[in-house]
């Protein structure tokens, strides 16, 4: 059981950011924050670009954490992201297709895609298949987003999600198409790999600041301060009890 | 040679130029300079044809809106050619519906409602694709959770918004559906981005996006009284529901930022049409937050005075800007400089024809031949008011766009052929050098110097310490891709405790879990001849992540089916004998390839204040061994076997009869050494080819 | 908002502001409401896998009516999974016959899929500094190396002195895990304000936006 | 036993066949490793659709509802709304369903966040400090020394905030250089995550390896 004194710690965190999003997201949004330059951002701006000019489309995999595990919150900034770009490609003959390995993640990917397809002036009936389930164990998911990546037109790829080992295969399948790729994760072990074979990739915690970056709204942008103010504060934590450790007080 | 400033992007011009050879913005007046007695009476109607006139110069040969005229169907039809065939077939009247409908879903997205039949308009000149992206020019508004848009209210309020202020609806769109109404961005109808472009060319307010930006001149108004004020701050009071006919004025922020938003500049048709402003793409990064310190909102730019004047024109006629159509108010500024007829107003004022097609009409042409009286034109100083900051800031601005123009070398991806030979050779390199000790039982390991990591030495001694036959649980934590190196790392320690006579109870958070389970204790029991039904129980899969181990730990038992007649009770089997809760256990071992499920275990186990009952060990993928370590440092769990190595070294520790991990370890070797070689070489070979190829590159840019 | 959308935006802040409380105040009755929403988002869950599988089942169903490239496979694909599933429906997970289907089919192809990263892993890092030739990657590759070769033996020699027995434990545990201690950090706080976004309402992926 | 047997060689058989196939990815993505990629999908998701329905549905919720405990039948009745999903005409039926795993799920991130991972890691990073003066006092302040500069600049490379410049935002200097240490850590991190990767890829090779010389030498 995790102490009182802890919880309380641990809810008092979460409610002053909580807060501080809020109140930051109301009081800033006329002077929007400025943040560092992320260069994979820019060439997924091309990538965008070179995908409605050309009439390729896009590919987003979501990852497979689970809906309800810890590791579903990397997912739900891809979502965002994809709602960002289903926008921006929505006049586009072809709308992304986003893959996931978690049912629940398919059905948010339809959903998101739909309300984007809703939002643009495209009269053509909303195709669910846009948003698939590829598998539903993490290799047999890469395995089935292979084939569509090599047959379905697509110009870039974007991995956003909790991956593992099995996102060297798609990396891979990108690379042969000879395909923009953009990926992000929350795992270590799918960053390393990701190190090694992604064209563009954002380190650690870069995943979750897409909607910011993708100006998905004032919340998304508000996130990256309290994240900024918390990360001093750990480092300051961090610092303290090193010092302190060293005078033999804690 | 005398020089003119371009009042939008600063820079100089010959004197001579009509239009500044750098942003196109226009230099000069497209009329004659009026006479000085000229003045502008209060409640005369603005001019059709100097506006439109002016319009057609500024928009580049945009099509006018006649005052008075509802400019929707004008416009559309107008454009009738120009649209794509699904947005002509918007127009068929049997398709209205549809066109509601689209109208409605966009309104949900932008807090505008929208006439849809005036839809296709703001594509008209760009790339039809683009109307999508301006579709998100507000997407920063709906962001904000429905609840706190009424924070947003209540400070709009503050700015002088009546609370009573009912927002008024389009002809349309359904009551129905401004309920649905939640604040998205959405392109606006034609006149209000006329009015936007229009605006732009004169360098109107250009907000940033956020509604409550009121731009400069309308936040001027506020101050002119509650009447004006009232309706033009309503906009982003009630932004979601803004009546389109008001919007002209207050939306050349939306018609403005749809473009700007959306038009990433790669789309040269795009940056043609819309000032450098509107070419910066949608990203944060890409528009910055300084450019709003460019934007007239700061009340800095000869183009903000401009406007506050002509709004101040406005405030001179008594006419409330509620009863303007959007695209008068949008032509003010402009008609600030223009000249103006007194148009007599009676029929006997104006002459008829007495010859020609237009024999006996009666006041078909200006009863004043040529432009006639015109006013004094108020002062304008040509001279750009700007201090260093936004110079430098327009210089990078300026330097942003070129960066846009020039085509960007996307990374050449690497030849076919060449690619697939370097993988043809790493793989037939790599077979070859694995496959061979193992096709010939070579064995080159050679001695080990090393001792026992103590991680590995500890998890062998927690087994070795086990009571014989004692209950053991072991969570089969992995995927199947895993488990030849799981079964191969943990194969030493299974093997330990089935000597050891350990009984197992296996369980796993993996739904793949139960197979792995069976597979490897019957592959262990196919070794060492024993009935793995007499030695192991497997419990299945638990759901549910940290939740799922949480309930087992504090109830093992409960996840056994109930007890059914005819079906032998598994709380009887050997596995579970003596066994009720999980302190019976004498060593709980989870076998996974992921830190964060090797994470949950030690956690649930310390957070039920297991530790001290049960021996916790964990034999993990080498992957995840940096990450597991830390809790093996801080006393968390007892053992810790990573990888083929650590198998290596609890075999020869333990000394097992039947080896595992020795038979993988030669070509374990052999495939590292032969990797270490490729990425050596081939990873010198590429960093040279790769600096040789950027000097031309940097040679380039010199030039 | 529509009414429906607005019931789906209650029910993700209120569910999730109460399994959150949970979570910090273990005490009834908040850790006891934790624990039953759970356990009915894991049923959820159960249900959404099954909506999955007719998601995988029509889009192969429609390629295959579409003519599309790869619709013997779909076929296969689906012949497979609704076998498979009654299979697995009827005889339970670990009767041997499944058990003895996933030693045939899974087990083997996705060990081999996770071999073929041998190849793709090491083409991707010989061509890396191609692609990207700066400090830090020539830093990833060295320790790559350094780390690959402690863990070796040599032929006849045994483990590589020096590197494996010093360096590699130096690298591995203390620079490594400092940085993965920093990364996880780091995800930890975009995780908390992601998390934070959804229950405030601003996020709203299921059906909303 | 022959049956046995007999069952056992065309598992192995069709085993090999499907190594075989997916390794000739290896050459190009052809039909071969289509056909057992596809049959793989299929496999794999039939398995756990029924794991799900016999190790998830079956108790927590068929069981209970069969014993009388009406708490299952909010999730029930969600559960049948979110089959709605398999047609997008009565999709919408299911977003309160979605909404509450989203809720739920968001709920389980930010608590593991900060439960299981914020505060435990620095708890256990300033736990990491402590010296045993059983050991070399030098070794280990130059181990935690270390280990404070390398998760301290990793976490400062990550800052977001800048300053609006001529060449684009800016940090400060002070997190620009902590930012380009934290670099170095952070790619030393990979590679060795790298390694380990590999390293488990390789024992997968391995035991495919020794697989299919197994089954070759049943044949010959």
């Amino acid at each position: 059981m995790t102490p009182l004194w802890l919880g309380l710690v641990g809810l008092v965190l979460v409610l002053v950011s909580g807060g501080a999003m809020l109140g930051l997201a109301v009081l800033r949004r006329k002077t929007p924050p400025t943040f560092r330059e992320i260069a994979a951002f820019q060439r997924l701006q091309d990538a965008i670009g070179r995908a409605v000019e050309d009439g390729s489309r896009l590919h987003l995999s979501l990852g497979r954490g689970g809906l309800v595990s810890p590791q579903n919150a990397s997912a739900l900034a891809g979502l965002s992201a994809l709602r960002r770009l289903a926008s921006l490609t929505s006049a586009s003959d072809n709308p992304p297709v986003a893959t996931a390995g978690d049912a629940g993640l398919a059905m948010l990917s339809q959903e998101t895609l739909y309300s984007a397809h809703l939002a643009s002036l495209v009269t053509t009936a909303f195709d669910p298949t846009t948003g698939r389930l590829t598998g539903l164990t993490p290799f047999s998911y890469a395995a089935g987003a292979l084939p569509i990546l090599s047959d379905e037109n697509i110009s870039a790829s974007i991995l956003l999600g909790n991956f593992g080992p099995e996102v060297g295969l798609l990396t891979e399948a990108d690379e042969r198409q000879g395909m923009f790729t953009l990926a992000a994760s929350d795992s270590l072990s799918a960053q390393a790999i990701l190190y090694a074979s992604a064209e563009e990739l954002l380190i650690g915690e870069e995943l979750f600041a897409s909607g910011a970056y993708l100006n998905a709204g004032p919340l998304h942008k508000s996130s990256l301060i309290v994240q900024d103010w918390l990360r001093w504060l750990v480092i300051v934590a961090l610092l303290l009890g090193f010092v302190l450790k060293l005078a033999g007080v804690l | 040679m005398a020089e003119i400033r371009c009042p939008m992007c600063g820079k100089p011009n010959p004197e001579e130029r009509e239009t500044c050879s750098f942003c196109q913005a226009r230099l000069k007046p497209l009329t004659a300079p009026p006479p000085a007695a000229s003045t502008i009476r209060a409640g005369e109607e603005p001019l059709k044809k100097p506006t439109s006139d002016l319009e057609r110069a500024a928009l580049g040969g945009g099509e006018s809106i006649p005052a008075g005229q509802e400019p929707t169907k004008k416009n559309t039809a107008e454009l009738e050619q120009a649209l794509p065939a699904w947005l002509r077939s918007l127009r068929q009247g049997e398709e209205d519906k549809a066109a509601e409908e689209l109208a409605a879903e966009s309104a949900d997205e932008t807090g505008l409602p929208l006439p849809s039949a005036a839809q296709p308009a703001p594509e008209e000149g760009l790339p039809d694709w683009l109307a999508g992206l301006g579709a998100q020019a507000q997407e920063e508004e709906e962001e904000l959770p429905d609840w706190l848009a009424g924070i947003r209210g209540k400070i709009g309020a503050e700015t002088g918004i009546p609370a009573s202020e009912e927002p008024i609806t389009h002809p349309l769109v359904g009551a129905e559906t401004l309920d649905r109404l939640e604040g998205e961005g959405s392109a606006p109808p034609a006149y209000e981005i006329a009015s936007g472009r229009m605006e732009a060319e004169i360098g109107g307010p250009q907000p940033s996006g956020g509604e409550e930006e009121l731009p400069d001149w309308l936040s001027k108004l506020e101050e002119t009284g509650p009447a004006e004020a009232a309706p033009e701050a309503a906009a982003p009071a009630f932004g979601e529901s803004l009546p389109d006919w008001l919007s002209g004025a207050g939306e050349a922020a939306p018609a403005e930022a749809a473009p700007e938003a959306a038009a990433p500049a790669f789309v040269m048709g795009a940056e043609e049409e819309l000032p450098p402003e509107s070419a910066a793409p949608v990203f944060a990064m890409e528009t910055p937050d300084w450019l709003s310190s460019l934007r007239p909102a700061e009340g800095q730019t000869p183009s903000a005075e401009r406007a506050g004047e002509s709004q101040a024109g406005m405030a001179e006629e008594e006419i409330a800007p509620a009863e303007l159509p959007s695209w008068v108010q949008a032509m003010r500024p402009v008609e600030a400089v223009v000249s103006e007829v007194e148009i007599p107003t009676t029929e006997e004022e104006q002459m008829t024809e007495s010859e020609g097609p237009l024999a006996g009409l009666r006041g078909v042409l200006p009863a004043v031949p040529g432009l006639g009286a015109v006013r004094k034109p108020p002062p304008y100083s040509i001279k750009l008011k700007v201090d260093e900051a936004q110079q430098r800031y327009a210089a990078y601005l300026e330097q942003l766009v070129k960066r846009e123009n020039q085509p960007r070398r996307p990374t050449a991806p690497p030849k076919a052929g060449a690619a697939n030979l370097l993988r043809w050779l790493i793989a037939l390199f790599l077979f070859l050098v694995v496959g061979l000790p193992l096709a010939g039982g070579l064995r080159l390991d050679g001695v080990n110097q090393f001792l026992t990591p103590p991680d590995v030495a500890a998890a062998s001694d927690v087994v070795s310490a086990l009571p014989d036959n004692a209950p053991v649980l072991v969570a089969f934590d992995y995927q199947p891709a895993l488990a030849g190196e799981l079964e191969a790392a943990a194969g030493p320690l299974m093997q330990h405790l089935f000597y050891r006579g350990a009984r197992l109870t296996c369980v796993s958070t993996h739904p793949m879990g139960p197979a792995l389970a069976e597979h490897f204790v019957g592959r262990l029991a196919e070794t060492q001849s024993f009935q793995p039904a007499d030695r192991s129980l497997n419990l299945g899969y638990l759901a549910g992540g940290a939740a799922g181990v949480f309930d087992f730990l504090l109830d093992p038992l409960a996840y056994l089916p109930p007890p059914a007649e005819g079906v032998p009770d598994p709380r009887q089997s050997v596995p579970l004998s003596g066994v009720q809760e999980l302190s019976d256990y004498a060593l709980l071992v989870v076998l996974t390839d992921d830190a964060e499920t090797g994470r949950i275990w030690v956690e649930q186990m310390t957070a039920l204040g297991l530790r001290d009952e049960v021996p916790l060990v964990m034999v993990v993928s080498a992957q995840a061994e940096p990450m597991m370590r830390p809790y093996y440092d801080s006393h968390q769990m007892d053992g810790l076997v990573s990888g083929l190595a650590g198998a290596r070294f609890y075999e020869q520790r333990v000394s097992l009869p039947l080896q595992t991990a020795a038979p993988y370890w030669s070509a374990f070797s052999l495939g590292l050494l032969l990797i270490v070689a490729i990425l050596a070489v081939g990873g010198v070979w590429n960093a040279v080819h790769a600096w040789r190829s950027r000097q031309p590159a940097a040679e380039e840019k010199e030039d | 908002m529509k009414l429906r959308g607005l019931l789906s935006t209650a029910f993700a802040i209120a569910f999730g502001l109460i399994v959150l409380l949970g979570y910090f105040l273990e005490f009834q009755p908040f850790y006891g409401l934790r624990l039953i929403f759970v356990e009915w988002a894991v049923i959820l869950a159960g249900f959404a896998v099954l909506v999955g599988l007719g998601n995988l089942v029509t889009v192969h169903i429609k390629k295959i009516r579409a003519r599309e490239k790869g619709g013997f496979y779909g076929l296969l694909l689906i012949f497979s999974l609704l076998m498979t599933f009654l299979a697995g429906l009827a005889w339970g997970p670990e009767h041997p016959n499944m058990v003895l289907l996933f030693r045939t089919v899974q087990f083997p192809v996705e060990a081999s899929l996770m071999a073929l990263l041998t190849v793709s892993l090491a083409y991707a890092s010989v061509r890396m500094l191609r692609r990207r030739l700066n400090l830090f990657s020539v830093v990833f590759l060295g320790t790559v190396l350094v780390i690959l070769l402690g863990t070796a033996s040599l032929p006849l020699l045994g483990d590589v002195p020096f590197v494996g027995d010093w360096v590699r434990p130096f690298v591995s545990q203390v620079i490594a895990g400092a940085g993965a201690r920093g990364i996880l950090i780091g995800v930890a706080l975009g995780t908390l304000t992601t998390g934070l976004r959804v229950l405030l309402g601003a996020d709203r992926p299921y059906g909303g936006k | 036993m022959t049956t046995t047997l007999s069952t056992e060689w065309i598992s192995g058989l069709v085993s090999f066949l499907l190594t075989v196939m997916v390794f000739s990815y290896l050459w190009k993505d052809n039909a071969l490793f289509r056909l057992a990629v596809y049959l793989f999908v299929g496999v794999s998701a039939g398995y756990v659709g029924a794991v799900v329905c016999r190790q998830v549905l079956l108790p927590r919720l068929v069981l209970p509802l069969l014993e009388g405990d009406l708490l299952v039948v909010f999730p029930l009745l969600l559960g049948l709304a979110l089959l709605g999903k398999l047609s997008r005409r009565t999709a919408a039926l299911g977003n309160p369903s979605l909404a509450l795993m989203v809720g739920v799920g968001a709920a389980v991130a930010v608590g593991g966040a900060v439960l299981g991972t914020l505060i435990p890691q620095v708890q256990a990073t300033i736990a990491h400090f402590e010296l045993d003066p059983n050991h070399s006092m030098a070794e280990q302040i130059l181990d935690a020394s270390t280990f404070l500069i390398g998760t301290v600049t990793t976490l400062a490379y990550f800052h977001y905030g800048a300053r609006p410049g001529v060449q684009g935002p800016q940090r400060s200097k002070l997190v620009t250089l902590l930012g380009w240490v934290g670099q170095i850590f952070v790619a030393i991190t990979f590679g060795v995550i790298f390694a380990g990767v590999y390293a488990a890829a390789l024992t997968a090779l391995i035991e495919r390896l020794s697989s299919l010389r197994l089954f070759l030498g049943l044949l010959f």
